[in-house]
């Protein structure tokens, strides 16, 4: 069986990424859209392995800014919770409809 | 020639009279601004005279011909090379003439003013413009420049307007000075380019090098002048039309002379002494004064000068015999005479005995000054003591009023030319200039000096004669002595006048002119106008209905012509319907909505747009997100495949 | 391992802070009032330290540099930072967790910094992100009310998004070019198509913290439902470090890409002004309309890095010193009216000047000088935007610009109109200005009357960029 | 002499006025600024004579150079020919008026004279700066407190027509500034020095585009149809002062920058767009003249008749001959005078009949015998009376109009020629139903002006009465300025 290139790697991140969009915006629930928003995040990590290991191989910079993104998500996710919790308190509700109050 | 800048005190003293006056008059010199203001112009009259006397007999001729004089010449405002407005004075036969004339007949009303506004609220104020008034006038005839000339032809313009609207609580006198203004404002226009014209063809304001530019064949200026033409007619006769425009403005020629007789709204004095005597004769001085151009250069526009004449001379007779107001009987009479002057000087030519006319017509102005001032002065005594202007109020006076009937029969007799009284000398001078000339106008003037006669007699038979006066209660006599005396004093001048041999000093190109007379000739016109005399005698002698007969039986003409043949109600149409609906409200109109509209409606665009938009701002934190990628796939669509580099 | 202290001066100095601050929060708690003093005067130290003992350098193979420009704007920023400390006093007094607030601002503070000294994707990256975090975190500060968390919500949903956007950008930097090292970049960069889908990517990722138009829609939103404070923070100090880096990125790194990049600002610029004044135009609440006005003088900055070096760094910063003074003057004013009184609108001005012409006065002032109306400075710098982009823009762009002056002179003529010239049967009352938010508003004045007319100040600026 | 005393002393004034404890300090602090100002005027224009008298033929006199931003090459350049002289003049004889007129102001007097002052200030900037930096930064100055006197000191709709001026001469000054950035990157001096730039020259393209901005940018200010509609609301909403400063002095920092920038630094275009300048003007001349038959409020009156004796001014420099830019100079000062008379004036009556509309007025000549005389004057100086300002200027420039024998420039020249009748029959209309005609019962009680007014009307009066009988000087001092412009314009091939 033949090996998995570089463009198979970065059709599958890709789609993470759209798939994570597409999330982002259809979903109503925070919390689901925070996730569809992990999904982006890991799809730029499977970009950066991807290219590390095959376009830059002796260039490390993907690997540990794959490192920072994965923590970095990880506080973004931290805020957010809080905030939602926070948002929970006021309106009873996660579902993003519920937050409207302020528009044009 | 010795120094004469003394002239320019001629002017100036009533100028200082108007500021003494105007500025202080209400608080200090209540009572005593009369004698002030008669006082000054008492001087200057005296310093004109010694003038006249000087240039007359002294200095002004060189080797028989009078010099054009320029004792005094600033420069107050140049444009450029040349072009330049200059204060100055010029001597020469008419100003010295015109100073006589404007500063007597002034003195004159000064004087009879004393006892005909005594108490009078506004008493200064009156003395203030008059002085103004003849500070103007005076300035005007000794102007040296074609510009300095108009400015005070506007002064006195303005002056005549303040003394029209002299009782300004009277609506019907705001209107009439209001139209006075106007009327005159809109020839000053005409006057006001046709200068433009002139100055840039002849390259200079100064009345000397202009004239002896444009007169001179050989001059490039007069040859460019000539040349160049607009519709057909050479830009020099378009000046000096535009020109005589102004002139026939204020001298209330055809069809610019409504305003002439609502100006009659303001004091009987003033109308004596602004619309009778001097302003209205300032549109004859100027075509006097550009008389050589005019002659030399453009006949054309002269023959113009003859046939307006002649038809205001006409009309305004004809308009005269049917009015009943008798000093708008004067009014008419003034602008027809007038029209007599214009007339001269368009049939004259220049030089020689063809200048006959130019003669005769300045001839007139003189005598005209004189017997007209005194029909004014004399019909105010009237007014003053009737306290109307109808005739129909009037009647049977000669008994109450005698020095005043004596002094106005003269006045009558000499404007309808019966000898010895001054009008018949003048008069017989223009039409044997006429004749001579322009048969046409001839026989015009002709029946004109008829119709004269006629209604002069018809207004003074239907004032001391017709019916017994009925005069109501209180007597304060004829008016006192500051009132008789000016009207005796012009009654001497309207009687002998005549008799100075006025050829000798005025004539076109300066030279003594002989007026020779010829009694055959004249003939014609005293009999007419003795039939006129007479006819109005058979008329008005003694109270009755033949009149009133005659009227009906030509009522159409008499219709038209008691209402001055429509022209005032054309003029209110144009002006009302056409300049103020048809032009004034439209631009009102246009900037209100239009204009303004525009501004405002990209206001409210802007206030819209942003109402529609609002949408964009949708709340919905998804949504911004998808704008967001819109974005990004938008600006990475339009920069890698449409906008390359 | 001196020189590490040394270069990285002002950041040890925040961090320092931080954690003094926490050591505060984990002791007995102070009383607000001492507590909020002894920030002030930390603050204040902070900012005047900030003129000495500074070197300039770059460390960690370039991750981290630092020049005189880039400490100058340091000291901005802490500037701003003094300035909130001092004008929201009211809020702060009454705030219970006002050890966090501040704590969560420094620490966006220091994001900032690095930010502005980054030399680096990663580092650029991971400063970015502590810019903006703790921000979203202070967004939420009004714990009692609903729109403060919705603000909140909205602010961190969609930065995460753009960083998402942001991060998938450097990553195709990284995969076209191996490097993700501004000093290596540049030789790297050319016009193919993956260069420009990378950086489209990443310049959204600013646009979105500019909130230039259309990434901006956040910004409104986030500024009303936040507390003041937090508010003039966002949109003072973020969109002033933002605007420093990226002015500096675009003509450092993205050199090649001149052309590209030039018209993509020209562009948005154009539709940041429009739409930024079209939606300013009908705002009632006072925290929105500054919103919208915000955007709109982001689009003028854009106008600015248009321009050519080394007019377009310092007329960029140049504005951003003077916007700092006026936006703060405008905040703070409005946040000690929303403090004392409640009042947010625009309506509930009216008739101010009779009450209170100190506030009305120094109101005024600020909003001429966002309009750009002389002496204030807001007119240089406005001017001097304008200059910087005329060295290349064409006539229709810089005409748009000026044209867009007068919309906005528009809208902040209304709220002239309303403090000075409205009648109102019950106007604000009579207010006591707390004496740090005075001396707040006073700084801000003068700012605003001197920092234009003593010119050596753009002088100093320009001299080093 | 140190022409930064000119800026200094209002200035100082202001601060002064902010210092003051009560508002009879205001006023007579106020008034002793603008008193200053009015003999450093005359001081200023005396010096500038005597220099001129000694010989010294440079373009700008007392010049003085300051650098400010240098990294933009601007720097703080003044200095003053005839032109900015007479203007200055007239700036110094409003100021003074206004002031006085102002006198019994209740409402924030202190905050009135502040802008009052400040006002001036932009003006004496404006007309002293020798760089477009400088100018264009006091241009901007004035915007703001005509926005507030209108807005907070007016009448009638006085938010709208507040608003509607300023943001019209706030796109004006936009587009200014578009043309001074055009001028300024057109260069190879970089440069915003007047003198510099006049001497470098611009290239012709530059000029084309720069030259309609700048001209009509500035117009903006001076009422150039169709841009004049911020002029009759401004004006009837403004407080008397108010007015008389807008009139007299802003509208004039339109027609001086016409002059001074547009044409000066750019001949090429003045040539190329003269003919649309013209037509332009013609219209604002005829179409204002005849606009104003029809208005029925006095302050209207005067500002529509102010549109069309402004037009004068753009066609004397639209003409591009020297005499009729001269005129185009004459008629800014003589119109500053009149017009701010004339405000004054209507600022008096109303202030006592409590209303400003024609057809309700009557026989005023009665009961204040002074106010209705100065109508007169000023009335009369309107329609162009000889031995009154208006009448010199006007014809100055009709004469200069006149110069060049084109045939279309000879018909704008009778139009405007035909305008001073139609100005006659409204400012008869006005005056015939105000002060003339039978007097109300209801205003025989009223009184006539009080010291501050009489002394006011009478300065402005003296102004318009020297100009009008003596023109010689104000011709001479204006003379040598636009004799250099025309020397450029001549220049062009």
């Amino acid at each position: 069986m033949m090996e998995p290139g570089l463009y198979h790697i970065l059709f599958i991140s890709a789609t993470l990424f759209f798939i994570g969009v597409f999330g982002f915006f259809t979903r109503r629930n925070l919390i689901t859209m925070l996730m569809s928003v992990e999904l982006i995040l890991n799809s730029v990590n499977l970009n950066f392995i991807a290219f590390n290991k095959y376009v830059w191989p002796n260039r490390l910079d993907g690997v540990f800014f794959t490192i920072f993104v994965i923590a970095i998500a990880a506080a973004e996710a931290a805020t957010a919770i809080a905030i939602i919790i926070n948002l929970y308190r006021s309106h009873h509700s996660i579902d993003v409809e519920n937050a409207e109050e302020m528009k044009y | 020639m010795p120094n004469t800048t003394y002239i320019a005190l001629i002017p100036l003293l009533p100028l200082a009279g108007f500021l003494l006056l105007g500025i202080f008059g209400r608080t200090y010199f209540k009572n005593t601004s009369g004698m002030i203001g008669t006082s000054l112009l008492l001087a200057s009259t005296l310093l004109s005279l010694y003038t006249a006397y000087g240039y007359f007999f002294d200095y002004g001729k060189v080797n028989g011909v009078y010099q054009k004089l320029v004792p005094l010449q600033i420069t107050w405002l140049e444009f450029s090379k040349g072009v330049s407005i200059d204060m100055g004075i010029i001597l020469d036969p008419i100003s010295v003439m015109m100073l006589v004339v404007v500063t007597f007949i002034s003195l004159m009303v000064h004087i009879y003013s004393l006892a005909y506004l005594k108490g009078e609220e506004r008493f200064p104020t009156y003395y203030a413009f008059l002085g103004l008034f003849t500070f103007s006038m005076l300035g005007l005839v000794i102007s040296s420049n074609i510009f300095q000339i108009y400015i005070f032809w506007e002064l006195v313009g303005v002056s005549s307007f303040l003394l029209i609207g002299y009782y300004y609580d009277r609506p019907s006198a705001v209107a009439a000075c209001k139209k006075a203004f106007i009327v005159t404002r809109f020839a000053d226009a005409g006057f006001l380019i046709g200068i433009l014209i002139l100055s840039y063809y002849s390259g200079t304001l100064d009345f000397n090098t202009l004239i002896q530019k444009l007169t001179n064949p050989e001059s490039l200026e007069l040859k460019a002048a000539v040349t160049a033409s607009f519709l057909g007619i050479s830009a020099l006769t378009w000046g000096l039309v535009l020109v005589f425009i102004g002139g026939a403005g204020k001298s209330a020629m055809f069809p610019l002379h409504i305003w002439l007789p609502d100006a009659m709204e303001g004091p009987t004095p003033v109308s004596a002494l602004i619309h009778a005597a001097t302003m209205v004769v300032a549109g004859v001085f100027l075509v006097a004064r550009l008389f050589p151009i005019f002659a030399l250069s453009a006949p054309a526009a002269l023959e113009l000068v003859g046939y307006v004449g002649a038809i205001s001379a006409l009309i305004a007779a004809v308009i005269a015999c049917t009015q009943t107001d008798i000093k708008r009987v004067l009014a008419y009479s003034t602008m027809s005479q007038i029209g007599y002057m214009m007339f001269a000087l368009g049939v004259s030519k220049y030089g020689g005995e063809d200048g006959l006319g130019y003669t005769a017509s300045m001839f007139h102005l003189f005598t005209h000054a004189m017997f007209k001032a005194l029909l004014f002065l004399g019909a105010g005594a009237v007014i003053h003591y009737i306290h109307s202007n109808e005739m129909k109020d009037m009647g049977g006076l000669r008994k109450y009023l005698p020095i005043t009937h004596i002094t106005f029969l003269i006045a009558c007799l000499a404007i309808a030319g019966v000898p010895p009284f001054a009008g018949f000398f003048s008069k017989e001078e223009i039409l044997l200039a006429a004749y001579h000339h322009n048969t046409g106008i001839y026989y015009l003037a002709l029946i004109t000096s008829g119709l004269t006669a006629f209604y002069m007699f018809r207004l003074y038979f239907s004032i001391f004669w017709n019916k017994p006066a009925q005069v109501h209660g209180e007597h304060h006599g004829e008016g006192g002595f500051a009132m008789m005396m000016p009207l005796v004093l012009l009654a001497l001048g309207a009687a002998a006048a005549g008799f100075i041999p006025f050829g000798h000093f005025v004539s076109s190109d300066g030279n003594r002119l002989n007026s020779a007379f010829h009694l055959n000739f004249s003939i014609a016109p005293v009999a007419l106008g003795l039939a006129g005399i007479f006819f109005a005698m058979w008329l008005y002698k003694k109270q009755n209905d033949r009149p009133d007969k005659i009227a009906a039986s030509l009522n159409g003409l008499y219709k038209a012509a008691y209402r001055k043949f429509y022209i005032d109600e054309l003029y209110l149409f144009v002006t009302k319907k056409i300049l103020f609906n048809l032009v004034g409200r439209p631009a009102a109109w246009f900037d209100k909505n239009v204009v303004d509209g525009l501004v405002n409606a990209t206001g409210n665009t802007t206030e819209y747009i942003s109402e529609t938009i609002k949408g964009l701002q949708s709340g919905k934190v998804q949504q911004y997100a998808m704008y967001f990628l819109v974005g990004v796939i938008g600006l990475a669509v339009l920069f890698i495949y449409i906008w390359k580099f | 391992m001196n020189e590490l202290l040394t270069i990285m001066k002002s950041e040890w100095v925040i961090s320092l802070l931080i954690f003094l601050l926490l050591f505060i929060k984990l002791g007995k708690g102070m009383k607000n009032e001492s507590l909020l003093l002894l920030i002030q005067v930390l603050l204040l130290l902070n900012f005047i330290g900030g003129f000495f003992f500074n070197t300039e350098g770059s460390l960690f193979a370039g991750m981290y540099h630092s020049t005189a420009l880039i400490i100058l704007q340091k000291n901005i920023l802490s500037l701003g930072v003094y300035l909130i400390s001092l004008l929201f006093a009211d809020w702060f007094k009454r705030s219970e967790h006002l050890t966090e607030y501040f704590i969560l601002m420094l620490s966006a503070l220091l994001g900032m910094f690095f930010l502005i000294s980054s030399g680096n994707l990663l580092m650029f990256f991971l400063a970015l992100e502590l810019a903006t975090i703790p921000v979203a975190a202070m967004a939420n500060f009004d714990l009692g009310k609903k729109i403060s968390s919705e603000a909140a919500m909205k602010m961190i949903l969609s930065s995460a998004f753009s960083s998402g956007i942001l991060l998938f950008g450097i990553s195709l930097v990284y995969g076209a070019t191996g490097t993700i090292n501004f000093a290596e970049l540049p030789a790297q960069m050319n016009n193919g198509p993956l260069h420009i889908l990378a950086f489209v990517f990443l310049f959204t990722a600013f646009a979105f913290k500019l909130s230039v138009v259309p990434f901006h829609l956040w910004t409104a939103d986030v500024y009303e439902g936040a507390p003041m404070a937090t508010t003039s923070f966002l949109s003072v100090l973020s969109k002033g470090a933002v605007a420093f880096i990226f002015i500096s990125t675009l003509n450092k790194v993205f050199l090649p890409m001149q052309e590209i990049w030039y018209n993509m600002v020209m562009i948005l610029s154009i539709l940041t002004m429009i739409i930024g004044n079209l939606f300013a135009l009908r705002q009632q609440n006072i925290k929105r309309f500054l919103a919208f006005s915000s955007i709109a003088q982001v689009g003028f900055i854009l106008v600015g890095v248009s321009g050519k070096e080394p007019e377009s760094t310092a007329s960029v910063v140049f504005f951003i010193l003077v916007y700092l003074f006026s936006n703060l003057a405008a905040f703070g004013v409005a946040g000690i009216i929303s403090a004392m009184t409640g009042k947010e609108n625009v309506n509930d001005y009216k008739g101010l000047y009779q009450t209170n012409p100190f506030l009305s006065w120094v109101l005024a002032l600020a909003l001429f000088s966002l309009a750009g109306i002389p002496p204030t400075a807001g007119f240089f710098g406005k001017l001097f935007l304008l200059t910087a982009g005329g060295t290349k823009a064409s006539y229709l762009f810089i005409t748009i610009a000026a044209l867009n002056m007068i919309v906005s002179l528009y809208y902040y003529l209304r709220v002239i109109r309303a403090v000075f010239m409205d009648k109102n049967e019950e106007p604000v009352e009579k207010l006591v200005v707390n004496p740090s938010a005075r001396l707040g508003l006073l700084i801000c004045g003068a700012g605003i009357l001197l920092t234009g007319i003593l010119s050596w100040v753009y002088d100093y600026i320009q001299s080093l960029c | 002499m140190n022409l930064s005393i000119l800026i200094l002393l209002p200035l100082l004034t202001a601060l002064a006025v902010l210092l003051a404890r009560n508002n009879n300090q205001v006023r007579w602090i106020s008034f002793a600024g603008a008193t200053a100002q009015f003999i450093l005027a005359f001081v200023l224009m005396y010096l500038f004579r005597e220099e001129r008298i000694a010989g010294s033929t440079q373009q700008m006199l007392f010049e003085q150079q300051y650098n400010w931003f240098p990294s933009w090459h601007i720097s703080f350049h003044m200095g003053v020919d005839g032109i900015s002289v007479a203007m200055i003049l007239l700036t110094a004889f409003v100021v003074l008026a206004g002031v006085l007129v102002s006198w019994n102001v209740t409402k924030m007097t202190k905050e009135f004279y502040f802008l009052l002052i400040l006002l001036s200030l932009g003006a004496y900037g404006f007309f002293i700066s020798l760089d477009l930096f400088i100018l264009f930064f006091f241009l901007e100055i004035a915007v703001i407190p005509k926005y507030l006197l209108i807005g907070i000191w007016g009448s009638g709709k006085k938010e709208y027509s507040a608003n509607k001026l300023a943001l019209m001469l706030m796109g004006g000054s936009a587009l200014v500034l578009v043309g001074l950035l055009g001028v300024y990157f057109n260069t190879p001096a970089r440069s915003f020095d007047l003198l510099l730039l006049s001497d470098t020259g611009i290239s012709r393209e530059a000029q084309m585009i720069c030259f309609p901005l700048l001209f009509v940018g500035f117009g903006v200010f001076t009422a150039l149809f169709p841009f004049h509609t911020w002029v009759p609301d401004g004006h009837s909403s403004a407080p008397t002062a108010g007015s008389m400063f807008l009139a007299g002095i802003s509208m004039k920092l339109g027609g001086y920058g016409c002059l001074r920038v547009a044409t000066l630094l750019m001949p090429e275009g003045a040539k190329a767009y003269s003919t649309w300048i013209i037509v332009l003007s013609s219209i604002a001349i005829l179409y204002g003249a005849f606009a104003t038959m029809m208005q029925k409020d006095l302050k209207y009156i005067n500002a529509y008749s102010s549109v069309s004796h402004c037009g004068f001014v753009l066609l004397g420099i639209g003409m591009l001959t020297q005499t009729s830019m001269t005129g185009a100079v004459m008629q800014m000062v003589s119109h500053g005078l009149m017009t701010a008379l004339f405000f004054a004036v209507i600022g008096m009556i109303y202030e006592r009949t409590h209303t400003r509309q024609v057809s309700e007025m009557g026989g005023l000549l009665k009961v204040m015998p002074f106010i209705s005389t100065v109508l007169f004057i000023v009335g009369l100086c309107s329609l162009g009376l000889p031995g009154l300002s208006g009448f010199v200027a006007e014809m100055t420039v009709f004469v200069g109009s006149w110069e060049n024998p084109d045939p279309f420039r000879r018909v704008a020249t009778i139009a405007a020629c035909l305008s001073i009748v139609v100005t006659a029959v409204y400012i008869l209309r006005a005056i015939g139903q105000t002060a003339m005609g039978p007097v109300k019962e209801s205003y025989l009680h009223l009184t006539d002006a009080r010291w501050n007014e009489k002394l006011a009307a009478i300065i402005l009066i003296f102004g318009i009465v020297a100009i009008g009988t003596a023109p010689f000087w104000l011709s001479d001092l204006i003379n040598p300025g636009t004799e250099l412009i025309m020397q450029k314009i001549k220049m062009v091939p």
